[in-house]
Parts: C-alpha cells; structure tokens; sequence
C-alpha cells in the first residue's frame, strides 16, 4: 500500500485567523507531519484564487486527500469538498480543520491559539490521512406520498401534492376529514364562515384524481426510509358501504344507541349509526361499534332493515392496506388539554365552564343551539360571561410552559361573536399579555375591546365554583391591584393546544422525535421546520406547533413543496459516511440493532447488516459495540485514536 | 565456602550486603564495579495472598511456601526496552539503545526449582548466542536459595524431572533451614563474595551441624512427591504422540489463558513489537515483552493460517517443549517440577497426569 | 523551527501548569454551540482541543480512556440537550454509558473532575465558552494526570 | 440437599435417550481437591461427575467454546448440549442467550440450586492452614477430609464472597433442577464488600488500585475465564486479532491499538477499566476472573461496582431475562443526568 498524500491549505481569513494564529508557523508545521507532501497559506482560501490554488496543488502534487485550516465547515466544507471534486478527487477526502471559530476568535494569546491551530490541524490531517473515498449512495424514489390526518394541515398538503401531479393517500382517523377547522364557527379575524371556506376543498380532496381517502384509517406500521417508505394501513369497518349509502337517515332514526356527539363536543346526542355531520366527506354513514348494540342482527339490526339499498353489511372485516410512498406529511394536529387537569377552573365538573370549541358549537350554525348563544344547564341566554385565557398554558410548574399561539385571537373572536348574538350581554376576558402578532390581528383585538365593549382585565383566575345557579369566578385584576368577583352565566376557557392523543403513537410508528411537550420535533428550529428529524417525513400543522389557520395552511403548502421537490427527482442521494460491519468481529449479539435510533440495522445470517439508506451515521452502534464490528465510515475508531493522540502530541 | 549463619543474623547480612560497596559481580568489569555500591536485596514478601520477590524491606524472613511467580523476571523482565528511536520526516532514523542498569540484585530464598529454572534460562539466552540484555542483566543477579526440607505443596515433583529440593543448581549460595539456623554454602563464586560480605555475621559450622545438614538433606529427598512415571521415555513417547487426540480431550477444559506460562521459571518466548509514543516526528521504543504459547496469536501467520490454532495443540507445543524439545536441544527436561502451572491452572490441567497419561497412551 | 518548538507557549515557559484537554463535541450541537463561541468572539482558554463527533452517542469509553492513557489530564464530552439530539437518542445512550464511566473513573481513584459531561447547544455559545473556563479552572489545581498517563520511556 | 446421584442419573438419562449431545459438568481432578470441568459424551461417564463446594467454575464458557468449535467446523448441533449450572451460571447462560450467541433450544440446563449456601473460596481455606483432599457440602457446614482426619466448618466462614452475597442462589432459567430453592438467605447483604471498599477516600482508593494494576501480569486468565469475554478479537489488545485468508492488507494495518502489549500501569489499567465497561450489564457475578487471577487482583470489586450502578441508577439486573435489551445499547428517560453540566 503506497503512502497517501495529504495537502494542507491553512488560511488567514483576512486578519481574522492571522492576528491571533501565526499562519506560518501552522502551514510549517504541517509541512513536518508525516504523509503531509504539501503545506501552504493564503489570506483568503475561499476566495477564487484561493480555491484554484487548491485545485492546482491537488493536481500538481497528486494529492490524495486534503486539509484546509480555515473556518467552520459549516461554511466551507461543501466550497472545499466541490474543489477536491474539480481536481479529481473524492471529496469525502477533504477534511476541514476548524482554526477560526474554535481558535482564532477566541483566544486572543497568539502562542497558544497558534499551538492549538497545529493542534487541531494535525488532528485533521490524521483524519484525512485515513479518509476512504466515498460516493453518494443513490436511491430509487416511489412517486407517491402520504399524508396523515385530515384537517386542515393534511387537506391542503394533499390538494398541493395532487395538484402537482402526484398521487397522494390521505389517512384521516375519524369518519370524516376536516378536522377541528370544521367545528369552529368563524375565523378571525375576518369572521368569515369557517365551514364555508373548508368544505369545497373537502369536496376537491374526495373528488381529485390523484387523492385516494382513507377515511376510518390508521397508519400502523411504517418501514423503509425516505423514498421508498413502506405503510401498513388499518381500515377500520364502516359497517356501510359507502358507495350505496344515500345518506337518507333511515339507520339513524331506528338505531335505538344514543350516545354523545363528539362533532359537538358532546353537547348533543347521536346514534350508533351515524354521520358526523350533514357535509361529511366521505357523504356515507358509519356504525360506530363500539355504541353498537352487537352487529348482529339477532341482538338488533334495526338499522340493516331500514336500509333500502342494502349498504349496511354486518360482516365487514378490517383491512390491512400496504402501500408504498416516497414521502410523508404528517399532519396530526391537536387536542385540548383536558377541564379535567384543572381543577382551579372546576376541573371539568363545573357546569356551564365551556372549553372553546364547545363554545365554537354553541356560536355555529350548525351546532347544539343551531346558534343561538344558550348556556347548556338551562338553555338561557348568558348575560354575563368570562373568557379565561391561558388556561393551562404558560404555566411551567403545573401545566404546560408553552404558549398556545391562538387564544389570545379566539378568545377576542368568541367574545365578539359573544356580542353580536348577546347584545345586551357583559363579555369579561381574563388574560396575562395580549399576544396579537399577525396581519389585522391586533386591529381585531382593538375591535373586540372597543367596538364590542368587551371588559378585559389583567389577571390570572384563582377559583371559580357554581353558586346560585351561576358560575363565581374569583381572580385579581393586576392592573388595578384588586379582586375580582364575577357571578357569571357562562364560562369559557381558552384551553392550551396539545399535541393530539395518539401523537405518541404514530411519532414511535414514524420513528420521528417529539419534542419536551410532546409535539413532533422538527429537524432544525429555524431552517428545516417542516422537516421532520427523519428524512422524508415532513410536518404540517398543529401536531408540530401550535399555529392558527394561515399559518398552518402555510406549513402544509411548505411540506407540500419539499414533497413535491423530493419525489421530482429520479433518484435520492444518500450521504454515504453510514455504518459500515466489520464480519469477521460481529457476534450478531444485537446491541448494535437495540440501540440504532434508525432501525436501520438488521440480523442476516448471525451478523449485523446495515440499511444504508436507513442509516444517519450517528455511530450510536460503534460506540455501543463491544467487538468493534462496527463503524462509521471516515469516523472510525481508527481516525479518533490517531486524532486524540495528534490533539495531545 | 559453608557457614553457619543464626536465623536472627539475617537481617545483618542483608544489611551488609545492601550497604557494602561491592565489587564483584558476576563478569562485571571493574570499571562497572565501581559506579555500583551495594546490592539490592529481594525476598518473598506475603501480599495481597501471594508470596512475591520484593526488595527494600530491610527484614528477610524465609518462612515462605514458593512465591507466585518464579525470579525469571530478574534477568528476563516481562518489558524490556531494547531501543528508543526518532525520525524527524525527511531525515533518517534515529536508534539509542536501552541497556538495562546495571543494579545488582541478590535474590534470598530461591527455591532449588527456580535454581533449576535460571540454569535452563541460561542455556537458552546465552548458549548459542548470547543475548545482549538477557546476559547484562543475568550478570548481575545472585540467587540465595533455600532448600526444600518439605515439599512446597502438593503438585511438588522436582525428583521426577532430575531435580531435588536440596539442588544447588543455579544458585549462587544455598542456605538449609536448621531450625535455629542456617546452613549456608557458596556454590559460586559470587556466592563466595556476597558470604564475604557478610563476614562476622557467620559462623562456622561444626561436625553436628553438618550431620544435622546430611539428615535434613536426606529427610527432604525423601519426601513423598508426586511423579513423572519414567522420564527418560518421555522424549521419544511425546514424538511418537504428535498426532495423538488425547492431546485435544486433555485440552478440552483448557481456556487458553497465559498463568501456566507466565508463572513457569523456564517459559521463554517473547515479543517484540513497536510502542509508537508519537506520530510526527515518529519516535517510540521498540521492546520486547512476554509472549505465550497459549495465547490464540501465537504461531499466527501473515496469512491468516496458524499451524496451532487448537487448544489440544497448544497444550502439546508446551508439554513437548519442556519434556522433548528442550531435551533435544539441551540434554535435559525444561521442567523444573516446581508444580506453578498444576496448582494456578484454573480448570485443573496437570502437566504430570498429561505426560504421564501420553506415555501411556504411547504404549 | 520544529513544530514541537513552536507548540511551547508563553504559559508553559514560565512554568504555570496548563492542563491539556480533548473536548469530544457532538457535531450538531456543541461543535456548532462552539462555533457561535467564535462568531460571538467570547474568550475562553486555549486547552482544550476539539474533536468533532457525529454524535455524543458516538463517543465509545475507549475514546475517553485512550485520551487519558494518551496523557489528557481532562476530558470532555459534549451534546445536544436531552430531547435534542439530532439522531433522536444518540444522547440518550451516551448519558447511560458515561455515566458509568464517569462512576468507574472515579471508583479507581482518578479525580472527578478530570472527566466531565456537558449539553451544550448550538445556541450556547456563552455555556461552552464556560465550560471550557470552568473546568481548566478545576483542573488546575490538580495537576499533571499521571495515575493513567503511559510512561514510554 | 442434592443427591450426587440424582444428576448423574439426569445426565445419563438425557445421554442415553440422546436427548443431549453432551454433558458439561464438574468431575474430580488431579490436582488435590477440586473439580475440574468435563464434557462427557458417554452415558457410563456419568458416574465420574461430582458436585460440591469446589466446583466453582462458570461451565457456560464451555458453551462459548462448544459455539466457537461448532461455527469453526461448520456444523450445525444435532441436540442441545446440557450443563451443570448455578444461579450464578444459569445467569450468564440467559445473558449469553440474550446476546444471541445460541439459542435456547440449544441448551439444556441442569440447574443446581445452592441451597442458601455456595462454593468454597479456597484462599479462606488456606488462610485458615486447611489442606484437604476432599470436600463435600453438608446443610450449613462444609466437610473437608484432610490428613488430620474430617474437619467440618461452618460453609460462611470460608464461602466465597460473591455466594455470601448472592442475590439469587437458585437457577431460574433451568431444564431440570436439583436442590430446594431455599430463599431469605441471612448471609451477607448484596454489595459488602463493595460498600466497605467504598468508604476510603479517593487518595486511598487510588493507592489501593495503583498498586493492584502495577502488579497485573496481563496472562488474561480474567479474560479467558469470562464466558462474557467470548469476542474474537479483544478490542483492548492486538493479541487474538483474527486474521483469515480474507482480513486485507489494510485491515491489519488499521488496527488500533488502544493498549499496548507492555504490561505496565498505564496499559493494564487501561485493559482492565476497559474489560469491566464491557461487562457492565452483562457480568453476572461468577467470579471466576478473580478465582483465576494468579496475582490475587480483586476485580470483582470493579465488576460489582458497575453491577450496582446498574441496579441502583438504572434498574437493571443482568441475566434476568433473555429477551430485553442490554444496559448499554438502551436507556430509560430517568436516567441519571444530574453529573451533566
């Protein structure tokens, strides 16, 4: 095996590394390492002429592998990796050795920022002295997506997919998609319908060509990686065909079930058999079996002998559908956070305490009080009522420490709305600070204090209890530094925005992160924040964050696009610095299967093998084997040993 | 030379010899003699469990059963620097050689076993061809040994391998336990000279003393041991054996580690390999260790073949060595009979029921 | 001049003792933490040298024992906040395993402070800037590791 | 209290039904009173088996031999191999199971319980001038025949440590099983001798182990005796790098060598820090490295420390159960974080 040969390229920086590092003290110490048959410095390396020195020199010198002394490689890795490229070498052979913003910025000593320049570059050198050539691995892409939930966030991922020519399959839990968006009444801060604007694009998702709905569904078991996911789908029995379902209500009025109606939050009833709502995509009606009193005509069937046309069938099993997609939008959404965890707002037990979309329920149309604004203990028109806001959230101690975004608006919103059923009614909102950045948001505020009358104060609320067939809702308003008593008709809480149950769940089947509330955690707060941690599978909506319509619409076109993006190309590349089996060292004990977050390791034959299109080259496998049968590539223990003792030489 | 030294007096002579400017050593030159004062004392000292040479002291107490590890390592340390060497890139290398200091180590309560050991050691660092660090270091190591009035344990059988508990081979001085006192006689001439230096801390010894020496001698010899059944046969029973499966199913309990080895008075082999203490400019130490017949990589070839990767073949390698090879080579057993490897085995492989059952089996 | 010449600085001249550090700093986080040290030209001591890893998870205990045998007299590993990690747990596992080492280092008697953990984020410039402070100040009075250093002479 | 006879019969039963390929348990050996390990193929071997305080030895490093030879040969078992196996044994066969190295089905296991007692640490014998030819159990007694005649002791007084402190002195994980499973031991607490060596300060802890790497010979008898230590090449040394026809050129030049082959300080306590960081979660306790340690280093201290880290910040007990996940390749959202700066 012939020596390799390694070229160093140490830059000034301007005088950014050369007032503190002595440039020319580290080239010529590079110059004396071993395998090191080139060393020189130059003000600006990334500048034209610095790069085509580098370029030269790997061709005049034949060099094998390169080390530049310069900044971050988050700035010039990629620069210096394209120009060993240029002059015909792998550029995973060109390591970067940080002597700017681990050194020259901040020691100010030159001796010793100078001593650590050699220090960390002899570390590179080593490095790179043992650097294999690597290509890109190169992977095949299923031009399909998959987007999960249908509210909202999945609705327009969805259309934007599809509208791109795309096929695209969109699971939605529930009968129906639409989502939360759908329960609420109006939308600040234009006040426009909300159902208005939602259910023609729920009518284009159940009629384009390119969507397949799976409604009543679930994602339950996800394999493969980006471009070629596997899904395994749960269809859940309808116990109604769907295609023959003529939505006439003949089931429903003979079911003799009558259970609460979740669409309405429970303040209304429904049957077993059902449709969530008049404008239910898919327009079919559902047996809900858990209510059912045992699809078995013996036990009842009322609701198959209503049906003229035969759609209901007793015996419909549940399906498992596998599917093969490229990419995935996850488009969970949110929940409430529960009356039940706050027992100083009546801890669900209290009536007329209202959380906000029951009271959405109470203010549309199609809700409760085809509504008209009634409490629902005596079915009364409320003439005192109080907003809590932040209730749960902001609350790090005992609740959640995150602010929800949205209630600062809705709260305004159902206020007003409040005010232009209940003219004469008194509309108190408790809050802690206003927070009404968007476009009109804050002018929408200024309209509910001034135009409606609505009576803020500043204050959290400290108990409230039923007295007198009110609600006694005690708090301080802070500004005026006294308490505050409010006998009021109605309650409503402006409950924090979690993530929706069962995030926990498709997060594990995903193998994507969450974050410490439990949303799904993006790849990268500020640049990759509809990226999930796991390449391929995007988010969109409130199931990453709590956001209001615009800006989940946003987010859903922004995954829609990286989507759209990823699955234009043919192939998929790969970074190929993956994990790599030494066989004659794997005892196939596991450890290395149990701790790989990725999954991407498996068992063939009594010894580990690595998808390298699953792997990330975290090295949680190397570091956790005990044989030292495994490795990263170009991060091996090898590279490490040598760059330790370089760093203590 | 022969003396009678009290066993109260010892202390006295270890301090005579530790203080006493010394000027003979065994083919020391006097020019060397001359840096050197004194000799350095080591004797089994009872710790951590274990009876092992240590030297500093002061007080040398030979109440001892046979130390762990045998004094081989006095003249073969398990390390020893042969060179230090430097290269600064473009020039060519620099060596510097590490000869061992020349500290004079007088080693008291050497068992006849380990005696017999050093006479084999010297035989094969210094028969042929004279190792240069082996011999510099032999040179000035005197062993005071201490007869075996009982056996030392239960795997003893020095008499089986042409040994004996009172043998002087190999020792510079023999000392009998006389209950009272020692019996103490030079058998070298450096042995004549570390007496000397004792000087007025012995005594002569009388006819009674000697008669005692001859009766203890005698007692000693006759002590039950355990045997090889007939060592002659022994070479040629083990050549005929080479391809024998017994040695397998001897080895089958083995776990191939190096304490039958490591702790024998004659198990010489050796390693050498480059400690790199720095990559540019490329300096380090080129030493030799220990290395072991046992061990899996021993033997290994470049190619990936080893001719004796089995444990059966291993245990063989090291029973031929001591009991045919050797013999080969030198006209006598390597085995000393000092028991180490039957009593340290973990999984109970006994050198004596392995000899004698090949020969057996050898018919 | 030989490289190892122009590596005696003004400290070691006159005599005060620096203590040598490896700083294995996850790639995404703390190496990225590190750099906005830089950026923000916050000024720390010179002794640590830094290897960038994928991940902390990556850090195997042979690195951080070798780095002692080696002559280290600290070492430091440094990832994302827990919850953080790039590869999702990769700092779930280092926790566990350095923890045992840390436990080990110290049963042998080797002083705590010469072995230590941080979570340092790429938006914790300041906290790597004080790291690095605070444990070239607790390793100075300490001394030269010796206990595991080699001895190659 | 086990019938000796009782597991000879067990053992020719299984080999005269073929049931097994063959039998590891403990026979007499040559060398004074104690077992060594055998493999008996043969039903009539049967009777050459024993079973008392001297068969200390963790008999699944056979297994790991049995694997090795098996994979060496290519050959797949035509039966499962039995063996004689103690809580402590029984332990690492479930840990070796978990580590996929056989499966199973591959092994029978012939439990023996130890009753609320152990085996004999043969140092405490000596310190107490015993030399005996024959030992044997007997309730809470241990019977040695020595050249004085019989001399009975109480079995605590020269128990090995690690029985004294056993947790779990019956075989869980068994085929057949012999002996009562005596349970509420009141010999010592888990972790005594550990705690003890606990309460010198660091200074006198290092003096402690400063001393006991200087004297590591590096024969690797620890090693060799661990049935956890079953890996081909051991990453702390170049020794038993295996080299076949296939390893390139540049495999063997890119070996690291983390320790060197010197054994001075610095490289032992890098071999043994190294060794017991690889058995955490997976010693079990047998012993048997510091049994075999001809220098008398007292690694189980190590161990025992890493086994107790385990339990105590992690809650993880090794050998519990075949199919969770190792200590070092999981973790639980508890863990410890509080060292963390």
């Amino acid at each position: 095996m012939t020596k390799k040969r390694t070229g160093v390229f140490v830059c000034h920086c301007g005088n950014n590394i050369a007032a503190t590092v002595d440039v020319t003290k580290v080239k010529d110490a590079m110059a004396n390492e071993e395998g090191v048959v080139f060393s020189q410095d130059y003000v600006y390396m990334c500048s034209d002429p610095g790069q085509n020195s580098v370029i030269d020199a790997i061709k005049d010198n034949n060099l094998d592998n390169v080390v530049i002394s310069c900044c971050s490689p988050n700035l010039h890795e990629k620069t210096f990796r394209d120009n060993a490229k240029m002059a015909g070498l792998n550029s995973f052979t060109c390591e970067i050795a940080n002597i700017r913003e681990q050194c020259a910025w901040v020691h100010k000593d030159k001796d010793e920022a100078t001593a650590k320049a050699i220090k960390i570059s002899r570390s590179a050198v080593r490095r790179a002295g043992r650097d294999q050539a690597l290509e890109p691995i190169a992977v095949p892409v299923t031009r399909k997506a998959l987007v999960i939930g249908g509210g909202i966030a999945g609705i327009q991922a969805a259309l934007d997919i599809a509208n791109a020519g795309v096929e695209v399959i969109l699971v939605e839990k529930l009968a129906t998609i639409g989502g939360h968006m759908l329960q609420l009444s109006e939308t600040f801060p234009t006040l426009d319908c909300s159902q208005c604007i939602l259910s023609p694009k729920m009518v284009e998702v159940s009629r384009h060509p390119k969507i397949k709905l799976m409604t009543y569904s679930e994602v339950q078991e996800v394999s493969g990686s980006v471009g070629n996911f596997k899904v395994k789908i749960l269809k859940k029995p309808t116990y109604v065909d769907p295609e023959l379902c003529k939505i006439c209500d003949d089931c429903a009025s003979v079911c003799p079930v009558v259970v609460p109606n979740e669409h309405d939050l429970g303040l209304t009833a429904r049957r077993a058999i059902h449709i969530p709502f008049a404008q239910a995509i898919p327009a079919s009606y559902t047996l809900d079996e858990s209510a059912c009193l045992g699809l078995n005509p013996v036990r009842c069937g009322k609701c198959k002998d209503a049906c003229d046309v035969g759609a209901i069938n007793y015996d419909m099993q549940p399906q498992t559908i596998t599917e093969e997609v490229g990419a995935i939008v996850v488009a969970t959404g949110f929940d409430l956070y529960a009356q039940e965890h706050m027992n100083e707002m009546g801890g669900g037990k209290v009536e007329d305490v209202l959380d906000g979309l029951q009271f959405e329920r109470l203010c549309s149309a199609s809700g409760a009080t085809k509504g008209h604004v009634l409490r629902p203990s005596d079915r009364t028109v409320p003439k005192e009522v109080v907003f809590i806001q932040c209730v749960g959230s902001r609350d790090p101690a005992q609740h959640c420490a995150y602010c929800s975004k949205i209630c600062c608006m809705y709260t305004a919103k159902h206020a007003r709305l409040y005010k232009h059923h209940v003219p004469d009614g008194r509309a108190y909102v408790f809050y802690i600070d206003i927070r009404s950045g968007g476009k009109g948001y804050e002018e929408f505020v200024q309209r509910a204090m001034e135009d409606d009358g609505t009576i803020y104060l500043r204050g959290r609320v400290s108990k409230l209890y039923r007295k007198n067939g009110k609600v006694r809702v005690l708090g301080t308003d802070t500004l005026t530094g006294q308490n505050v008593e409010i006998d009021a008709d109605m309650v409503v809480l402006a409950l924090a925005m979690e993530p929706s149950k069962g995030t926990g769940e498709i997060a594990k089947t995903l193998k994507i992160g969450r974050d410490k509330d439990g949303f799904l955690a993006e790849s990268h707060p500020k640049l990759k924040p509809v990226e999930s941690v796991t390449a391929g599978i995007f988010l969109a909506g409130c199931a990453q964050a709590p956001k209001d319509i615009p800006e989940t619409v946003a987010q859903a076109g922004a995954a829609a696009s990286k989507v759209i993006g990823l699955l234009s190309q043919p192939t998929l590349s790969h970074a190929p610095t993956v994990a790599r089996v030494r066989n004659s060292h794997c005892s196939g004990c596991e450890m290395c299967v149990t701790a790989c977050p990725y999954n991407a390791i498996h068992l063939e034959h009594g010894k580990a093998v690595v998808n390298e299109v699953l792997c990330e080259g975290c090295g949680s496998c190397s570091a956790t084997c005990l044989r030292a049968a495994i490795e990263v590539k170009n991060a091996t223990a090898l590279q490490i040993h040598e760059m330790i003792e370089a760093c203590l030489a | 030379m022969e003396k009678i030294l009290g066993k109260t007096k010892i202390d006295d002579w270890v301090a005579a010899l530790s203080d006493h400017p010394q000027e003979v050593g065994r083919g020391c030159k006097a020019a060397e003699a001359a840096t050197t004062t004194h000799w350095q004392v080591s004797a089994p000292v009872l710790e951590d469990g274990i009876w092992s040479y240590q030297s500093g002291s002061g007080s040398v107490q030979l109440e001892h059963s046979n130390t762990t590890q045998p004094p081989k390592g006095f003249s073969f340390p398990q390390r020893e620097v042969f060179f230090s060497f430097e290269q600064i890139k473009g020039e060519p290398p620099k060596l510097t050689q590490k000869l061992p200091q020349a500290t004079r180590h007088a080693v008291f309560g050497v068992r006849p076993c380990d005696g017999c050991g050093a006479v084999r050691m010297d035989k094969v660092f210094s028969d042929h061809v004279a190792d240069t660090y082996y011999t510099a270091r032999r040179s000035n190591v005197a062993y005071v040994g201490l007869a075996c009035n009982q056996p030392q344990g239960i795997n003893c059988f020095c008499l089986s391998v042409g040994g004996s508990p009172v043998s002087s081979d190999g020792m510079d001085v023999l000392m009998t336990d006389l209950g009272d006192r020692y019996f103490v006689a030079a058998v070298t001439d450096t042995g004549k000279a570390l007496m000397a230096a004792g000087n007025s801390v012995f005594s002569e010894p009388t006819a009674a003393d000697r008669k005692q020496l001859q009766q203890t001698h005698a007692e000693a010899i006759a002590q039950p041991q355990r045997a090889i059944n007939n060592l002659d046969a022994a070479p040629a029973k083990l050549k005929a054996s080479f391809d024998s499966p017994l040695w397998e199913e001897l080895a089958r309990a083995c776990i191939g580690c190096g304490v039958c080895t490591f702790l024998c008075p004659t198990c010489h082999c050796f390693d050498i390999n480059d400690e790199n203490t720095s990559a540019t400019p490329i300096k380090g130490n080129r030493v030799r260790t220990w290395d072991n017949c046992q061990f899996p990589d021993f033997t290994m070839h470049t190619s990936g073949h080893n001719p004796r990767e089995s444990l059966g073949s291993r245990l063989r390698q090291r029973v031929s060595h001591k009991f045919q090879y050797f013999h080969e080579n030198f006209g006598m057993p390597q085995c000393t009979g000092c028991g180490r490897c039957i009593t340290e085995c973990s999984v109970g492989i006994d050198i004596v029921n392995v000899v004698n059952k090949v020969a057996e089996h050898a018919g | 001049m030989s490289h190892s010449q122009a590596e005696v600085t003004q400290a070691e001249a006159s005599g005060e003792f620096e203590p040598r550090i490896v700083a294995f700093l996850c790639k995404w986080c703390s190496s990225a933490g590190s750099d906005l040290a830089g950026v923000s030209r916050m000024q720390y001591p010179s002794n640590a040298t830094p290897i960038t890893v994928p991940c902390s998870g990556s850090v195997s205990p042979m690195y951080i024992l070798s780095a002692f045998k080696k002559g280290a007299d600290g070492v430091l590993v440094s990832g994302c906040h827990i919850g953080d990690c790039h590869y999702i747990e990769g700092n779930f596992l280092a926790r566990r395993k350095i923890h045992l080492v840390k436990e080990l280092l110290g049963f042998v008697g080797i002083e705590p402070d010469r072995f230590r953990m941080s979570w340092v984020s790429a938006a914790e410039g300041a906290k790597y800037s004080n790291v690095i402070k605070d444990f070239v100040e607790d390793l100075k009075p300490l001394g030269p590791q010796n206990k595991m250093k080699a001895d190659r002479s | 209290m086990i019938n000796i006879q009782d597991m000879r019969d067990t053992a020719r039963g299984l080999l005269t039904k073929k049931e097994v390929r063959a039998v590891i348990g403990y026979r007499r050996s040559t060398n004074g009173m104690l077992a060594e390990p055998v493999v008996i193929t043969d039903p009539a071997q049967a009777d050459e088996l024993i079973w008392d305080p001297t068969c200390f030895h963790n008999l699944s490093l056979y297994l790991v031999e049995d694997r090795k030879f098996l994979t060496h040969v290519r050959k797949t078992a035509d039966a499962p191999i039995a063996i004689v196996a103690k809580g402590c044994d029984a332990r690492s066969i479930v840990v070796l199971m978990q580590e996929h190295y056989f499966e199973r089905k591959d092994v029978y296991i012939i439990g023996m319980s130890c009753e609320g007692s152990g085996v004999l640490d043969e140092r405490k014998l000596a310190a107490k001038g015993i030399r005996a030819t024959d030992a044997a159990f007997d309730g809470d007694d241990f019977v040695f025949a020595t050249a004085q005649g019989e001399q009975r002791i109480a079995a605590r007084e020269v128990m090995a440590d690690r029985c004294l402190e056993c947790r779990e002195p019956f075989p869980k994980e068994h085929n057949a099983v012999l002996g009562e499973n005596k349970t509420g031991r009141e010999l010592n607490a888990p972790f005594t001798a550990l705690h003890r060596f606990e309460e010198l300060d660091a200074g006198a802890r290092w003096k402690f182990w400063e001393h006991q790497f200087e004297r590591c010979i590096r024969c690797f008898a620890c090693r060799s005796v661990c049935p956890m230590c079953y890996c081909e090449e051991c990453v702390v040394d170049s020794i038993s790098f295996p080299v076949t026809g296939q390893t390139s050129a540049e495999e063997k030049a890119n070996r690291v060598r983390w320790i060197e082959r010197s054994a001075t300080r610095p490289e032992n306590m890098t071999y043994h820090m190294t060794r017991v960081l690889h058995l955490a979660g997976r010693c079990i306790d047998c012993n048997e490295c510091e049994r075999v340690c001809p220098v008398n280093i007292p690694l189980r201290l190590l161990n025992n420390k890493m086994e107790r880290e385990a339990r105590e910040e992690f809650g993880y007990e090794p050998g519990a159960s075949i199919g969770g996940p190792s200590l070092t390749a999981s973790f639980l959202d508890t863990d410890p974080g509080k060292f963390i700066r």
